[in-house]
């Protein structure tokens, strides 16, 4: 794992207060914020950084000449590098590619390298517990290319079954699987798919848009060929996502969007497309949100990324033992019942009561979580689910978040009773 | 929790739990509609048994939360027996029923006030207009139906 | 044109003041910002439009129970209605799809209605005046579906050259076109290519970004049938861009990007796309920049489109003809002489000086000019230049701003005199 | 204005105004080689008349701006004639000379300072480092000269 963050200091009340959403109350309660699965919380600093940006550097980065214009590109650029950083990119910012989300970064993937690189009959292993980001480029690859998509199935205590594997491997060209479900909690062993993939001559690509905010992220010692999040899922701004393979594939990947910036030259009768990940960011690209995820990448290092899967983990297991103690039978975890490779994320299948109307009554208590499939159906159909209510922390949540989801829990069991 | 009280009606809660006209009809003859909202997975099956303009019955099946089970059921027992002018009329009743009220002062379509005891149990959704994201989950089985109507036509 | 705004109270002076970026200082001068055709800077309103959603309401959009996902959401919805207000999309906000910037825009536009529609043989008509975002799309359609890929030719004077435009015509699709041109800040006769492009059976699509924030814009008195623009270019925010078609065009094109939001159902087998606006929407949108967008359009209102277009035609007027008598000879403007049809964009080719210097000299006296072949190369080529330094104006430009353009010129003059 | 000045030095701005060996080689026997800056759309083509380890003529064709012309200009007339080692470290001396000082202490390399004398009428470029955006356009030529004697080796 990358260089361990030796501070000391961390404290998620330090954190509550650098958040300014959580001050807002709703419905007469101050929020309880537990949907950091979809989309986690903007410190200060991060929406300060964009502010600063617009207020004082705004202008289009690249070519230009004049004072803003080289700051704007300073900071785009520095958010390269912050990003090559913080997932220890071993060829640095140059691997490094900007999207507008992860969903742009697979697309990419599946477009790109995918068209490139397979032909009809390879087959894309991913899993059943995968984001629709992870699957639906690979049906619009096979519709076009004539590849196959394969799902590595889920185990009912909601584990990728390995067991099989070999198998599943034939023809197998690229494994493509998230680092940690956005339904289960549960943490793939990554390094072991990498090792499995590599051993078959595959490579290995990395949904890591629940791992980034949450984990060490260490692309180098995963091993892994590809890995994408999104900025809006680490304490970042929304609109930027995160693409990064190893420099070598990255100049060997033929462009996907056209347009300026993309380009070394254009002539009335074609085009020759730039190197490295410019080749990758056609038009204007998300400044002020490189801004703020370079600010967001800087306030997570300052909290330390272990201590924040410490600190997570703490809450998680605290929960799973309170769920299963006070709602014994009525609410069903969907997910690992333990914090062993697990995140913290925690489905909620409560016994007659539909998600929906879940989500519904934590409304009324200020609390938010997520009811649905979680842009997982496959995920759902396997466990026989239409919805499920998800909770799930960030490092600005408490136990007393915890309290605040059982006791508008217990409200909404006796309500439907 | 007012507000809570006002959209789970006891009427409501029932209807969920103890979901009228729940089943199928052999179709055909009966007519099958399927509804879906993408967005929250709901799904709702409407049979539908019409005999010389009448609704003589409907069935459902389907799943979803609470709003979408009990406006179905509650649907079910209102439109049963009627004639589908009648039934044409009750939904476009609830529909008005569903409407947010608009403030804007340049809106053209004048909202009337819904006639409430008309509409018996049914009234017991109107809560539902004041969390607006939940109007689609009440409205599925209506539309549904109104689908099974058009294709009678 | 779009109903006519009565608005009394614009003063560049108020705007100024609105803009904090306006008052940065560089090398000891207030900078004097003369670069709104690469990105136009943000008021104050745009900037704490999207601190405020930072701050109060964000949430990831749809799907949502929650209040404040359920604020986040009408933010971003909102912005669809204001977009389709500012451009009187005649099917409103259901035409409206929010993409990552303009060139995403025409990505979408060439890949999924462009496969779609387009065969071997068919053409597209472009201009020798596009942006690379409007050529470079195409010339990736054509390596792919076999297209061709024809250029209206530009005249001496910097116009279209429509003389020979039946013939041209031949086997046409698709004409697509920019509004304005960033380079010579030429305003094309939409309108009329619009006619010309029905007559023929083939569908108009143009590139808005240069017009949008300058002058008024209605896409159904125009008659076009695909409008393409950035929020950067009009006082809004980095990060999202927009795409108009009517209803019915948009509900028959394939989808584009694949991944969560944008599907019906997701099976271990297939998917099904999402019908409406949401189907071009793969992923977490960008929903802070929508927020900044929807505030730019409303701010945009507010001073009056007319009125902007009227007080940059001025700045326009002034700007040329001092141009032509200070520096006699000496500076080309490469665009037309006078404001007929015309923006407010100046492109200038100073003999002996590479724009390169120019943009360098001037940036020592404050100035922000943007040398280069402003993405659109084959005009570059056209007029035998490898670059010009580019001079455009904002609403917030005042003719101080020309007076330093043109004290910092004569300055450069001189050094390499 | 005292930063341009160092930026655009009088010995610049004149070869700028007349560069140095322009023109052609006869190509072959001379090595052709093409350097271009994507970003800003410079170009140079270098010509080089290498015999017996010695670079005998040196030609150059191409556009850009001042700093990129000069620069190539400059080179020419420094390297013209020299052998081929000694053309080398001159690239690596200039190289030197664009090499931004790094104030970070972690940094590995530690920046030896330039022998400016050495360098003769080249050190009018040093200005340049003081406009990061601009080294590229100064190491244009450089480059392309550089990869020319890789073609040869
Ligand atoms: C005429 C024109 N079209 C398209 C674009 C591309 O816009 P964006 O870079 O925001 O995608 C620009 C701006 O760069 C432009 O000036
Ligand atoms: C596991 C996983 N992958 C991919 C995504 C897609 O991210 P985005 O919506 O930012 O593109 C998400 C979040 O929605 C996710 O949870």
């Amino acid at each position: 794992m990358a260089a361990g963050h030796t501070v000391t200091s961390f404290d998620p009340c330090r954190v509550r207060a650098d958040t300014p959403l959580l001050t807002r109350v709703v419905h007469d309660r101050t929020i309880t914020y537990l949907d950091s699965a979809a989309s986690s919380l903007q410190p200060r600093a991060v929406i300060e950084a964009m502010s600063r940006y617009y207020e004082l550097r705004h202008a289009n980065v690249h070519r230009g000449v004049y004072q803003t214009a080289n700051e704007a590109t300073a900071v785009y650029e520095g958010a390269r590098e912050a990003i090559a950083r913080f997932i220890n990119a071993p060829g640095g910012a140059n691997e490094i590619v900007f999207t507008k989300n992860a969903t742009e970064s697979f697309n990419l993937l599946a477009k790109s390298w995918g068209t490139a690189n397979l032909k009809p009959g390879d087959v894309v292993l991913v899993t059943e517990m995968e984001h629709h980001a992870n699957i639906v480029p690979w049906f619009q690859l096979r519709d076009v290319a004539g590849i196959e998509v394969r799902f590595i199935p889920v185990t009912d205590d909601f584990r990728l079954d390995l067991s099989n594997i070999d198998e599943l491997m034939k023809d197998v060209k690229l494994v493509s699987v998230t680092a940690m479900s956005n339904v289960l909690g549960t943490i793939n062993p990554i390094k072991e798919l990498a090792a499995i993939a590599h051993r078959c001559g595959a490579l290995l690509a990395v949904d890591g848009a629940q791992l980034v905010a949450h984990e060490v992220t260490d692309v180098a010692d995963l091993d892994v060929d590809f890995f994408i999040f999104s900025a809006h899922k680490m304490l970042g701004p929304t609109g930027i996502g995160v693409f990064w393979t190893r420099e070598e594939t990255l100049n060997a990947m033929p462009p996907f969007l056209g347009g300026g910036g993309m380009i070394a030259d254009v002539r009335i009768d074609g085009y020759t497309p730039a190197s490295g990940p410019a080749r990758f960011e056609a038009g204007t690209p998300p400044i002020a949100e490189a801004a703020g995820l370079g600010a967001a990448v800087l306030y997570l290092e300052s909290l330390g990324m272990a201590n924040i899967a410490e600190h997570e983990r703490g809450l998680t297991a605290d929960a799973l033992t309170r769920l299963a103690f006070e709602f014994e039978g009525r609410v069903r975890v969907i997910g690992p019942g333990d914090t062993v490779s697990r995140g913290g994320v925690i489905s909620l299948d409560v016994e007659g009561v539909h998600a929906h109307d879940v989500a519904q009554v934590l409304d009324q208590f200020g609390v938010c979580v997520r009811p649905g499939h979680h842009c997982a159906k496959p995920l759902m159909r396997r466990f026989n689910l239409s919805a499920t209510a998800r909770a799930s922390y960030g490092p600005y949540s408490l136990v007393r978040d915890t309290d605040v989801l059982l006791e508008a829990l217990g409200h909404a069991v006796t309500m439907f009773g | 929790m007012s507000n809570l009280e006002d959209l789970y009606r006891e009427v409501i809660l029932d209807h969920y739990r103890s979901p009228r006209n729940r089943g199928e009809l052999t179709s055909p003859p009966a007519i099958r509609v399927e509804g879906f909202n993408p967005l929250c997975g709901d799904e709702v099956v409407v049979y539908l048994d019409v005999r010389d303009g009448v609704l003589v019955d409907i069935k459902l099946t389907g799943h979803g939360c609470s709003i979408s089970q009990s406006s179905s059921s509650l649907m079910s027992a209102a439109v049963k027996g009627k004639t589908i002018e009648e039934v044409r009329e009750t939904i476009a009743t609830f529909k008005q029923l569903m409407t947010v009220p608009r403030s804007s002062p340049d809106e053209k379509s004048e909202v009337t006030p819904v006639d409430l005891r008309a509409l018996g149990e049914l009234a017991a959704l109107q809560g539902v207009v004041k969390f607006p994201v939940r109007i689609k989950c009440a409205m599925l089985a209506w539309n549904t139906l109104g689908q099974g109507l058009d294709e009678l036509a």
